[in-house]
């Protein structure tokens, strides 16, 4: 395509008041025409919604358009939506630019309107360099194999897989302890119906009996490969390496429980652990008649900054298990904040204060100090030292990431945040999806989660699995890497820095090939490569180049 | 069932006009009421019950036992009597144990409660009689800004007084409303003139006082109503004593929701005893005729 | 893998309903996606941001209302409500009553200009009355699908046979006052319930003067005043005088864990007023708010850090204490008594805009939906669910969602309702 | 320090159960029109949290908060999100006090006196009988006044508010 064929579509978004409130749009659109090859340009008031789209469709037909760009928001979320639109009304979605001037431009520069729409101009004058030189991208189609993995076999992971095999996909469940059922299986009863945990944990017999699930057991990771809709997992079971091929994962993992080792003088007999409350529970031995409970022990504070989110109720209903059986014992909970949301633990909350069980709340910078037959603590609501007589204390201790999370997040090439918990694609809106497609994630490993969040994420997930099982081929990114053979001198610079393991080499050619289906299109290959080896499609050198050079980056 | 008077301490001892114009009001409005004798103190709600709570239902209960007797329902000039004799019949209605021992300390002097009368407050049965006092006002006290003082006890607590809205009421208001004056709106109307606290501490109780007249004073009144003696008292007895603690002017006269009524139904005010009240009420006099 | 022939219904288009769907479709499954208003998007189209990201709600909102809309699996009944129910898991019967919207939605283009003639104005609920709207509108800007609606109750052609401007100005002749309601029948395998929440109304707490305070408003209409497509364009002023405030006070738990109101915790209050303070902020660094509450419920992820940058960076102090009456001052500023517990003090502090976090409850007709899809409801009329398989209700073939079951945020949801999506799959698998 | 006496707290939950729901939000001292003036002197949240731990020592014989300063107007009560009887579990306390010889102020003596004597808080006086006739009001028939003193003697009334000798 020469240049003379060129014709440029620029649609310059008010986002509401979000861009249009700052910037002049009018100004915008008016500059816009005076760029090469812009053949159209006009403002809309939201993009995105079904009115703007429609109108950059007709558009696209009436001016005979071979290249949009969108002025507005985040690529991150809206590029898709208009990629798609492009190709509806005929237009290769990779002759699609998109360029930020809200979250980059008019809500940085909200008090500086006019530099801000100085800074749109080259924004926007930058893209339609890069438009110009825009090429069409074919998506490629992969294969789906009909099955998933879960790893971890608590509640979560055991419940994701039946939710999957009852929908007659094939899973494989992967439990690295010697038998599944997670944390639960140390607990005496659960919240908030106060039955018996044996009673949840039935669900492993319907895992173990399912015909469409296989549970390895005892069994780790060891590899794991490939890409949406064809992973290779690699488990090491019993001195055995046992492969299989799954088009998806499901991470339900879990957490574990702080060790109390070292907090308040704990010595596992008189200062205990919630965890080792409820062993004695079990076996109906609590012998002590003043119990206090001390919430927060090693989180919300400097080391951890997170609430652990189901301590205060399991400390309620520990005591309420407890007086439910001795109505003379005198408990008291040493808490911070209750979290007791919802309809149902906000009744049980009410439930505990109507059996007698007594609140303390405390401060951070004054915790309980534990005393002989007494503790002294702080009581903010009265403002002076109270002491609660007792012959037991025990800590809630927090739920922490597991141990070896970090080592399947670099197998899975998905990240954790900062507590090392499993991080999902999107706080709001994709709450169990990781960023990588095909991998997802559920329970406690996601975040401290009780029975019925476990459960509701766990359905989520495979709801979220399913969409991909159920497909016989996927579309995947066709803005991927390409190594030119001629260029390559094997050097293996990219495969090393490759986040998503796309670079393997070919033995014969001693070069590096990509696999596009693997490739996100990042470029950090592109820039690694000393020999300039690599063209990223859509992102190629003389498409950054033109936009820095109409910048004034030189020429 | 008809009513008898329960007529409290504070009125009859202290300030019988009160009880002059909630007589001469029913007469009007065609209610025959009739007077108990041998009552009594209620006992003080915010005294006695204080001290002892046997001692305060068994005092209470005898008092009810009377109007059982004859047959007839108490009719109660006093908000802190209402409070009283209500809650002591909801406790001994509710609760058979604390009925039973109560009915045995009744027996050493012959009596036994059973329950069977009923108990109101006389601003009650004025606002259920609210459209016969329509008919009868004559004289409608036009632009007359008052003041409701509903007061607590006449309202709480809301699960044995059962009557008007416990944080919004409206009953004063529209009796206010009803003959033609303005019912003021003002941001204290809800809360205690201080009177009970004067047990305690009289500064305390003026300072509560103080805050009340300040934001009836801020909303623009003229006069101010209530339905309760012991309130009375604290707004007629003590704007004087804040004026000269504090050096302010409040005289805002006090009136008896029953003396406004017998005012707007063109009744002889000398015959009200209004020269009684502490605050002089010339001013709202002339304001209405 | 077994056929799937049947539909799922999913009832209520806000964020749950439509991930559910949403999730169905792409799952291969048809879906029947019923709404009573006009356009779907439900409450999170009306919020301003989100925490604890404050990304722009209506912003990552829009690609899912729109491709619900394009998706070819599902099908959008709007105006329509479900009027009843027969038949059990894999084969139930729906009667929906669709209203008649008056306006062709294949021909309506949502230029608008039918809006600037119509001459009726009238409370525009999407906007918590804070502005009119006309008798034909749409619900907002980026409304799915976007096409106009003639409010039958308001339109001067419905109440006095008069007007019709909108059919002569409508150039590609949109308007059709000869549509009816209509009933349709479904036939579906499984039921998705998403039907939401209501606000509890403030008005019954007397003490707290909202309805006679101008500038004590409700955490939802306060969304509104701050939102950039809202009725004050984003630049936040107060009700009474148009001033800008500068010291916010935030009440949380108002009609919540309240036994003579609503006994249970509303669950986001606490986020939520944290987010709309530093939104408030971000308008205006004058800012200073204050929020009273009871405990700080925040254990989601992330959310207690958010709390933390609250607190540091946005100017807002936490004040525990519940706030029992408001006060107003000759200048309409409300006064809030509340007891300071460090010193045992109750103080009086003036503040130039309450707002009050009002608690999520059932949807007003709830136990009606209930009635009529056999279905139970716990004792505060949301949906009963199962205590452990929250998406489980009292009845097999039907599904729950959102806050309809219990009130929750925006993830929570999220999760709820492909959580639900898989178990509606599930049953028409095996039905 | 104070240290937390549980079987107090007991008694008085047996004396009303509803004080076991408090959370400590502190709707009653917001509401309470006594708490807004004495600066910290009364205040009912800090009375409640005293009761809930059974911090006997500061209840009954310290006092402080100064439970006598209730008011007794209930807002609490009807605010509370709870429903707790803050009023009645006040007016148990202060029975405690009385019954255990504590000291209270003056005037609850003084009144209950004149109750024990005249059957009322405030006897009819001469010049009241002669107002009382100006106004045409009929005579008042007062309380037979040893019912009243066999009923109080009953009670055990005197013996409880500690008046051993009442004077004439």
């Amino acid at each position: 395509m020469s240049n003379e064929d060129i014709r440029i579509g620029v649609f310059i978004c008010h986002c509401g008041t979000n861009i249009g409130g700052v910037l002049d749009i009018t100004e915008l659109i008016e500059y816009t025409k005076t760029l090469p090859n812009v053949a159209y340009s006009a403002g809309n008031l939201y993009t995105c919604s079904e009115v703007g789209l429609s109108n950059i469709r007709e558009n696209i037909k009436e001016h005979n358009l071979n290249r949009v760009i969108v002025a507005s928001c985040s690529p991150r979320t809206h590029e898709p939506l208009f990629r798609s639109t492009c190709q509806e009304a005929g237009l290769n979605p990779y002759l699609f630019e998109m360029v930020n001037i809200r979250d980059q431009d008019s809500w940085v520069h909200m008090k500086e309107p006019q530099k801000g729409t100085e800074k749109a101009k080259d924004l926007i004058r930058m893209s339609v360099y890069k438009a110009s030189l825009l090429e069409p991208l074919e998506k490629m189609q992969v294969s789906v194999i009909p099955s998933a993995a879960v790893i971890g076999g608590g509640i979560a992971g055991m419940n994701a897989a039946l939710t999957l095999a009852n929908q007659s996909f094939k899973v494989s469940l992967i439990e690295k302890d010697s038998e599944l059922g997670g944390l639960i299986r140390h607990l005496h009863k659960t919240y908030p119906t106060n039955e018996d945990a044996s009673n949840i944990l039935e669900t492993r017999n319907l895992a173990e009996s399912h015909k469409e699930i296989d549970v390895y057991k005892s069994a780790t990771i060891e590899k794991i490969e490939g890409y949406v809709g064809n992973y290779k997992i690699v488990i090491l079971q019993e001195k055995k390496m046992i492969e299989i091929e799954v088009g998806a994962i499901i991470v339900a993992t879990g957490a574990r429980v702080l060790s109390p080792e070292g907090y308040y003088n704990y010595n596992g007999k008189t200062i205990i652990s919630q965890l080792e409350l409820e062993g004695l529970l079990k076996e109906n031995s609590v012998n002590a008649k003043n119990i206090a409970m001390i919430q927060c022990v090693g989180c919300r504070n400097e080391e951890r900054r997170y609430c652990s989110n189901i301590c205060c109720m399991t400390a309620l209903k520990n005591a309420i298990l407890i007086k439910e059986q001795n109505p003379d014992a005198n408990i008291t909970i040493i808490f911070r904040d209750i979290q007791a949301q919802g309809v149902t633990y906000e009744e049980y909350y009410r439930r505990a204060r109507e059996m007698g069980i007594i609140f303390i709340k405390y401060l951070p910078d004054k915790p309980p100090i534990i005393k002989e037959d007494h503790l002294e603590v702080y009581n903010e609501f009265m403002n002076q030292v109270i002491g609660i007589p007792h012959d037991l204390v025990v800590l809630s201790m927090p739920l922490i990431a597991n141990e070896d999370s970090e080592r399947l997040a670099k197998m899975l090439k998905v990240p954790l945040e900062e507590n090392n918990f499993f991080l999902e694609a999107h706080v709001k809106l994709r709450p169990v999806d990781f960023a990588t497609d095909g991998v997802f994630v559920c329970g406690s490993a996601h975040w401290p989660a009780d029975i019925s969040e476990s459960i509701s994420q766990s359905n989520a997930a495979a709801s979220r699995a399913s969409t991909i099982l159920s497909k016989e081929m996927l579309e995947v990114e066709g803005s991927t890497a390409e190594v030119n053979p001629d260029l390559c001198i094997g050097c293996e610079a990219c495969i090393k820095i490759c986040p998503y393991s796309a670079i393997s080499k070919d033995e014969e050619t001693d070069t590096a090939v990509v696999n596009k289906v693997v490739c996100k299109g990042c470029g950090v290959c592109g820039a690694s490569c000393p020999q300039n080896a690599i063209i990223i499609h859509h992102f190629t050198s003389d498409q950054i180049i033109a936009e820095i050079v109409t910048y004034g980056g030189g020429d | 069932m008809s009513y008898n008077y329960f007529l409290g301490c504070v009125i009859p001892g202290r300030l019988p006009f009160l009880e002059a114009s909630a007589r001469k009001t029913f007469e009007k409005i065609g209610m025959k009421v009739g007077d108990q004798a041998n009552c009594s103190c209620c006992p003080d709600p915010t005294g006695a019950a204080q001290l002892d709570h046997e001692s305060f239902l068994a005092l209470g209960a005898r008092n009810l036992c009377l109007f059982e007797k004859s047959k007839s329902n108490v009719l109660s000039l006093c908000s802190g009597c209402t409070e009283s004799l209500k809650t002591i019949k909801y406790i001994l209605d509710n609760d058979n144990e604390k009925k039973e021992v109560i009915n045995s300390k009744l027996k050493a002097i012959g009596m036994s409660y059973k329950g069977n009368i009923d108990i109101k407050h006389f601003a009650e049965v004025l606002y259920e009689n609210i459209e016969k006092i329509k008919k009868m006002v004559k004289k409608p006290l036009k632009d007359l800004k008052v003041a409701g003082h509903p007061g607590c006890h006449y309202l709480r607590p809301s699960e044995i007084m059962n009557w008007d809205d416990p944080l919004n009421p409206q009953t004063l208001d529209k009796l206010i409303e009803i003959i033609g004056a303005d019912p003021v709106d003002y941001n204290l109307k809800n809360d205690c003139c201080g009177n009970p606290v004067e047990k305690t501490d009289k500064e305390i109780s003026l300072i509560m006082l103080e805050n009340k007249l300040k934001s009836m004073k801020e909303a623009g009144t003229d006069c101010i109503a209530v339905i309760c003696p012991a309130c009375f008292q604290q707004f007629d007895f003590n704007q004087r004593e804040i004026n000269k603690r504090n050096n302010t002017d409040y005289n805002f006269p006090v009136f008896y929701i029953t003396e406004l009524i017998a005012l707007a139904m063109g009744m002889n005010t000398e015959k009200l005893g209004l020269n009684f009240h502490r605050i002089k009420v010339n001013d709202v006099l002339q304001k209405i005729t | 893998m077994s056929k799937i022939s049947k539909n799922v219904m999913v009832i209520g288009g806000g964020i749950a309903g439509i991930q559910a769907s949403l999730d169905l479709a792409e799952r291969g499954i048809k879906v029947d996606l019923i709404e009573k208003n006009a356009c779907i998007g439900g409450r999170m189209a009306q919020l301003d941001k989100t925490f604890p990201t404050n990304d722009c709600s209506i912003c990552i909102l829009a690609p899912k209302l729109a491709e619900c809309f394009r998706h070819p699996n599902i099908t959008l009944h709007t105006l329509s409500e479900v009027k009843n129910l027969s038949g059990q898991q894999g084969d139930f019967k729906v009667k929906i009553f669709k209203k008649a919207r008056y306006v062709k939605e294949d021909e309506c283009i949502n230029c608008g200009q039918c809006i600037e003639k119509c001459p009726m104005r009238v409370e525009d609920e999407f906007d918590m009355k804070l502005r009119k709207r006309r008798a034909i509108y749409i619900d907002y800007v980026q409304g799915v699908p976007s096409i106009m609606t003639i409010d039958r109750e308001n339109c001067l052609f419905f109440t006095k046979n008069a007007c019709r401007i909108c059919e002569k100005v409508c150039e590609r002749e949109a308007i059709d006052f000869d549509q009816e309601d209509e009933e349709i029948e479904l036939n579906v395998g499984s039921i998705i319930v998403a039907t939401g929440y209501d606000i509890f109304n403030p008005k019954s707490l007397n003490s707290l003067g909202y309805g006679r305070y101008p500038n004590v408003v409700t955490a939802l209409e306060f969304e509104r005043l701050i939102s950039a497509s809202g009725p004050l364009g984003g630049h936040l002023t107060r009700p009474s005088d148009k001033n800008e405030p500068k010291k916010l006070a935030f009440i949380n738990c108002v009609g919540s864990r309240d036994i003579k109101n609503n006994p249970y915790c509303s669950s986001c209050c606490c986020m939520y007023t944290t987010k709309e303070a530093m939104i408030a902020y971000e308008h205006n660094n004058e800012i200073e708010t204050s929020i009273f509450y009871i405990d700080l419920r925040a254990a989601g992820k992330g959310f207690r850090e958010y709390i933390e940058r609250g607190e540091n960076k946005y100017a807002i102090s936490y004040i525990k204490g519940k706030v029992a009456k408001i006060l107003e001052d000759e200048q309409r500023n409300p006064i809030i008594v509340y007891e300071d517990i460090n010193t045992s003090q109750v103080k009086q502090f003036k503040f130039d805009l309450v707002i009050l976090a009002t608690t999520m409850v059932p949807k007003k007709d709830a136990v009606t939906l209930a009635k009529i899809l056999g279905i139970k409801t716990n004792d505060f009329n949301f949906f009963k669910a199962n205590s452990y398989y929250p998406q489980i209700s009292s009845k097999e073939g039907i599904f729950l969602c959102g806050a309809c079951r219990e009130p929750m945020d925006i993830p929570s949801s999220v999760v709820d309702a492909s959580g639900a999506a898989a178990k509606a799959a599930e049953a028409i698998m095996r039905g | 320090m104070q240290m937390v006496e549980f079987e107090f707290r007991n008694e008085l939950i047996k004396e009303d159960f509803s004080l076991n729901y408090c959370y400590q939000c502190g709707t009653c001292s917001s509401s309470c029109p006594v708490a807004l003036v004495t600066e910290g002197e009364y205040n009912p949240r800090k009375i409640i949290e005293q009761s809930l731990l059974g911090l006997k020592d500061l209840l009954i014989k310290d006092q402080k908060p100064n439970i006598w300063l209730c008011c007794t107007c209930q807002m609490c009560v009807e605010e509370c999100p709870q429903n707790v009887f803050l009023t009645e579990i006040f007016e148990r306390i202060k029975n405690r006090i009385v019954s255990e010889g504590e000291p209270y102020p003056e005037t609850f003596k003084t009144q209950a006196i004149s109750v024990i004597e005249n059957g009322l808080a405030i006897p009819l006086t001469q010049p009241i009988i002669r107002r009382r006739e100006q106004l045409e009001l009929p005579k008042v028939e007062s309380a037979d006044i040893n019912e009243i003193k066999k009923l109080l003697e009953a009670t055990d009334f005197k013996k409880k508010i500690k008046i051993l000798e009442v004077s004439k």
